[in-house]
């Protein structure tokens, strides 16, 4: 039993450090992508080209006061924006930044981030109802109906992914992808699967933008239509530990994207492979986020629930059963 | 036949056209003796466009209006507005209604008619012209002419405890 | 995957891998037993399908404890995220009261009882069963449970019953659902 | 969907969109009945700017009336200005120099074209992109210096006078705007209409929702783009040419679809339409003064009824003067556009969805100062 207590606490420390970090410097970055893309500067105030403004909205949103209304349930109130936070953290958990850079190889890690996803909805639904406010209730059932709608094809299409690795691990599947571009999942110019696995892509990203509550399908929040959604009532910390926990999702899910269909930490020409080609990709996947969300115009709710019953569903389906149908014959 | 005269037929049916003479004052003192002037008194009138911006003037009674109003509607009018005047020497209040036309050029059909001030009563055109709805409550709002049979009569600008007609003009705030 | 165990008789110092393991058990059995009494106690509906969630998060920690991650991952994927969810959404979106009141006084008081006694039945004999079970410390087939190979063949043919059922309860959600948000439409 | 016994009182339940709310720019209130995310009922509250313009005009004379009829439409300001310049100069009988009326023109669509901007992007916003608002403002600022530097002011211009314009404009300006012609132009395809109008998620967005038909059109006195997006070939410069319209060569866009996307069309030309008649006016600026001479220092028109109707940004804008040989206005009614455009919103929108009903609200450009005056 010679198991060091001192690994997971590193580790722990490590995660928090990362997830605070990105929370922070996220906002930033979107902040400065949405200047750029709309031609203007961004915050240039505090710091160098305003590098201390998360610093200094974090002192801003501490200072406050977090009002909870009248009419709002107060436990459920004040719970909800902790319970949004935990599952981006402990997501991160599991995920593979590099050969030897993992806090916990779980054998189970896909099944732990999904599994762990569904209390940042449970969030979502109970501080929107908490808030005793009409938007914010249209807001969380908006926003469960859509999670729910949108899990369903992004587990179709990791299915084809666990059944190609033949792993839950997102270590193997990751260990599985290496060597070059052409062994990633998303190609998988090494045998028959590149017919469709580009389509799983494509699904699993709208899949990750729909679960992650962004534009063009921020239908919870869609500030024209719901104020800020589930959101409207919170104010200080509880404000900013949504933010932050939307965030850290979109980090969460430009990981799993990364280690699912870009193999992970390898380096697309197959040589010197490490943590720096996953931290590339995954912040070019988040680039891509904030780029899709300051360009299109949100989507209408009715019209997203029908973009996945009505055609992701189908076409992962038939990605299933292509996988199943190219490993037995092959 | 061009909108106008035809417009001008289907309000003569409903008002039929007559004018009032009201003779010239006799004491003219030293000056000349002015002429008996002729004065429009009831259905339409063809005005020049240029000058006032209407090309019909059509007087009527808070009676005939809702007939006007069929009748404005049967040639395809659209309503542009409503709008009160007050006349506190004549103890009246008058309700104008423009009516324009979308296809036809310089068309604009000027309905006038006068309530006691007292009793200012007319009734509704909304049943035929939706937008007349909300110009109504606009009306009742400034001057309190109440639209009978109107579906929705409240305040529309002014807060709903207001207990004043501001426009009329011996409002003082 | 090795067994955390303490050797008998000695209780392991609070830093240790078993210590630290021990505090969680702790916690996971914590989380169980108040998320139920929320669940029972609460009068807001919408707080007791938190509290039943709660409750279902502990739960997946004691499976966890228990060797078996494939259940406390199914645990909280469909009882967490499915089910309280699907509860959590009916009851906001059709309870037509916020609190519960009973149409018959007396019949009330008569539940209350009566789901305190059926629940200590349970209670004893549970506890009977885990007294007399001869409890193995490292059960034979937890060493595979995990990897997607042995979970494909354990559910498609020796537990291939519990897995049908397990469909039957989610339909049964997925029902109840339907007909809680429903009945507020005809 | 229903609501928790707390917030509820039937199966529908109220909703109250406004009076601040990030989608009715401005202080509109719409009382929505809904039945979960379907409107029942909508029933828009007006009043919450209302200033009592008309009363003011009666209380002070022609000329210092001038400044508040910017207050209203502050988009579309100018076409206030003039529209009550024109309603005066009508019942006083004065002639106005042809160099002014150029001038009058010129400013007048510049402004409608910030006006059309302004509602672009503001619309988009309220479709949740908020990118295209800062390139529309990008535009719109070019207009809003050229126009400052004619008629002093950024938004709430008093540049009209009764026989003329306040102020001639330079040579700058005209460079100005033709530079700013060409800008735009080259903007519009890419910047507009590529990232914009071809966007399959607004297209998707606004096709086909909020259907006003022609006769409800009638019915209602909508007039401005939302006519032209329902068929009617209705504009004011067109039907009753006022100023120096009869002189410039330029069409009314007509779209026959009835829905958002047709009048999100409509404005979408105008902006091209206002660009050529700018183009041509700027061509054809004759010298001269811009100031009519002999204007009687106090006004007093004589006795009669004047209506004189221009078209502003979102409709026809009709100033009906009473007069009676005083020196201020009997009466002063202000027919504004939005007010007949919005009283249809309530029998068109039920039975939308939130989200449409909301994009279908954008797509009626409504300026809530002018609605309440």
């Amino acid at each position: 039993m010679d198991t060091s207590i001192w690994r997971p606490i590193l580790y722990l420390i490590g995660i928090m450090v990362f997830a605070g970090l990105n929370a922070a410097y996220l906002g930033w970055c979107e902040r400065k992508g949405a200047g750029r893309i709309q031609r203007r500067t961004g915050p240039m105030e505090a710091g160098y080209e305003g590098l201390l403004q998360p610093l200094a909205d974090g002192i801003k949103l501490l200072t406050k006061q977090l009002l909870v209304p009248s009419g709002a349930d107060g436990i459920l109130f004040r719970v909800a924006p902790v319970l949004a936070m935990i599952p981006a953290i402990t997501s991160l958990v599991v995920i593979p930044f590099s050969e030897n850079i993992q806090a916990r190889a779980m054998e189970l890690s896909v099944l732990l981030l999904f599994a762990i996803a569904s209390i940042a909805m449970m969030a979502v639904l109970l501080g929107g109802w908490a808030s005793g406010n009409k938007y914010s209730v249209i807001s969380a059932a908006r926003a469960v109906s859509q999670n729910l709608a949108y899990e369903i094809p992004m587990l179709l299409t990791v299915i084809c992914i666990v059944m190609i690795s033949g792993s839950m691990n997102l270590r193997d599947i990751a260990m599985d992808q290496q060597g070059g571009f052409w062994h990633w999942n998303i190609f998988r110019l090494d045998n028959f699967h590149f017919l469709y696995m580009w389509v799983a892509f494509i699904i699993f990203f709208i899949c990750s933008i729909a679960e992650t509550n962004r534009a063009p399908f921020d239908m919870a929040e869609a500030e024209s239509e719901l104020v800020a959604g589930f959101m409207t009532e919170y104010s200080s910390m509880g404000f900013g530990l949504f933010m932050m926990g939307e965030y850290l999702n979109i980090v969460v899910g430009a990981c799993l994207t990364t280690t699912l269909f870009l193999g992970g930490w390898d380096c697309p020409f197959g040589m010197f492979p490490g943590v720096w080609w996953f931290i590339i990709k995954i912040y070019i996947l988040i680039f891509t986020f904030i780029w899709i969300r300051w360009t299109y115009p949100r989507t209408q709710i009715y019209k997203l629930l029908n973009l996945s019953w009505k055609i992701l569903i189908p076409f992962s389906l038939v990605n299933v059963l292509l996988t199943a149908f190219f490993i037995k014959v092959f | 036949m061009s909108v106008i005269e035809s417009v001008k037929a289907a309000i003569e049916k409903v008002v039929p056209f007559s004018e009032t003479v009201i003779p010239a004052d006799p004491a003219g003192e030293g000056e000349e003796q002015q002429p008996d002037q002729v004065v429009h008194s009831a259905g339409a009138k063809e005005v020049d466009f240029a000058k006032t911006g209407c090309s019909l003037d059509v007087l009527c009674t808070a009676e005939q209006i809702l007939d006007v109003a069929h009748a404005l509607d049967g040639e395809q009018l659209f309503i542009e507005s409503i709008a009160g005047v007050d006349w506190p020497k004549e103890d009246q209040i008058e309700v104008v209604y423009t009516f324009s036309h979308f296809q036809d050029s310089d068309v604009r059909v000027m309905v006038r008619l006068r309530v006691p001030r007292s009793e200012p009563k007319v009734p509704t055109i909304s049943k035929v012209f939706s937008g007349a709805d909300w110009h109504e409550r606009e009306t009742y709002d400034f001057y309190g002419v109440e639209f009978t049979d109107h579906p929705n009569l409240i305040r529309i600008l002014l807060p709903e405890d207001a207990d004043f007609y501001p426009l009329r003009k011996d409002y003082m705030p | 995957m090795q067994p955390l165990v303490c050797p008998s008789g000695t209780l392991p110092s609070l830093f240790s891998a078993e210590g630290f393991a021990g505090i969680i058990f702790l916690l996971t059995v914590f989380l169980v037993i108040s998320g139920a009494v929320i669940a029972v106690v609460s009068k807001r509906l919408v707080r007791a399908v938190a509290g039943l969630a709660v409750c279902f998060t502990g739960l997946a920690g004691v499976y966890y404890f228990l060797l078996s991650p494939f259940v406390a991952m199914m645990q909280m994927l469909i009882y967490v995220g499915a089910v309280s969810i699907l509860i959590a959404f009916g009851i906001m979106m059709a309870t037509p009261e916020d609190k519960i009141t009973p149409d018959n006084k007396y019949l009330s008081k008569l539940i209350g009882p009566l789901a305190g006694s059926v629940g200590a039945l349970f209670f004893a004999g549970f506890s009977l069963l885990a007294v007399k079970t001869d409890w193995q410390v490292f059960p034979e087939h937890a060493a595979a449970d995990g990897s997607i190979k042995a979970v494909g063949m354990t559910l498609l043919t020796t537990h291939s019953m519990v897995f049908e059922l397990i469909s039957i309860v989610l339909l049964l959600a997925i029902i109840g659902a339907l007909v809680l948000a429903r009945r507020g439409r005809n | 969907m229903t609501l928790p016994v707390h917030l509820r009182h039937d199966e529908t339940f109220v909703l109250n969109l406004g009076p601040q709310h990030p989608a009715t720019h401005g202080v509109l209130r719409v009382k929505l009945t809904m039945d979960g995310e379907y409107i029942v009922k909508a029933e828009p509250v007006l009043g919450y700017i209302h200033r009592m313009h008309e009363k003011l005009a009666e209380a002070g004379t022609y000329p210092q009336f001038m400044p508040n009829t910017a207050r209203m439409d502050y988009l579309h300001a100018l076409a206030f200005n003039h529209g009550y310049a024109l309603a005066v100069e009508k019942a006083a009988g004065i002639e106005v120099p042809e160099r002014a009326e150029y001038i009058r023109v010129i400013t007048v669509e510049l402004n409608r074209i910030a006006s059309h901007l302004l509602w672009w992007a503001a619309f988009l916003l309220d479709l949740g992109g908020f990118t295209p608002l800062l390139y529309a403002f990008d535009d719109r600022e070019q207009i809003i210096d050229l126009l400052e530097r004619v008629t002093g002011s950024r938004l709430t211009y008093c540049y009209m006078r009764f026989g003329g314009v306040y102020n001639d404009i330079d040579d700058e300006f005209i460079t100005g705007t033709r530079d700013f012609i060409t800008r735009l132009r080259s903007r519009m395809p890419r910047m507009y209409h590529d990232l914009v109008t071809h966007n399959i998620i607004l297209i998707k967005r606004i096709k086909d929702i909020g259907f006003i038909s022609e006769e409800q059109c009638r019915r209602y006195g909508a007039t401005g783009p939302v006519a032209r997006g329902s068929g009617i070939n209705y504009d004011v410069r067109k039907n009753e040419p006022y100023s120096v319209y009869q002189e410039f060569d330029f069409d009314v866009p007509v779209y026959s679809e009835c829905d958002s996307m047709a009048r999100y069309m409509v404005r979408m030309d105008e902006i091209e339409q206002s660009l050529r008649i700018i183009e041509q006016a700027l061509d054809k600026l004759p010298d001269g003064p811009v100031m009519a001479k002999k204007v009687p220092k106090i006004l007093k028109p004589g006795l009669g009824y004047h209506y004189s109707a221009v078209e502003t940004a979102r409709g026809s804008l009709g100033h009906m003067l009473v007069c009676n040989g005083d020196k201020n206005p009997y009466k002063l009614k202000l027919r504004s556009p939005t007010f007949s455009n919005l009283s249809l919103y309530g029998e068109v929108a039920e039975g939308m969805l939130l989200a449409d009903a909301l994009a279908f609200m954008g797509s009626l450009d409504l300026v809530i100062p002018e609605i309440d005056r």
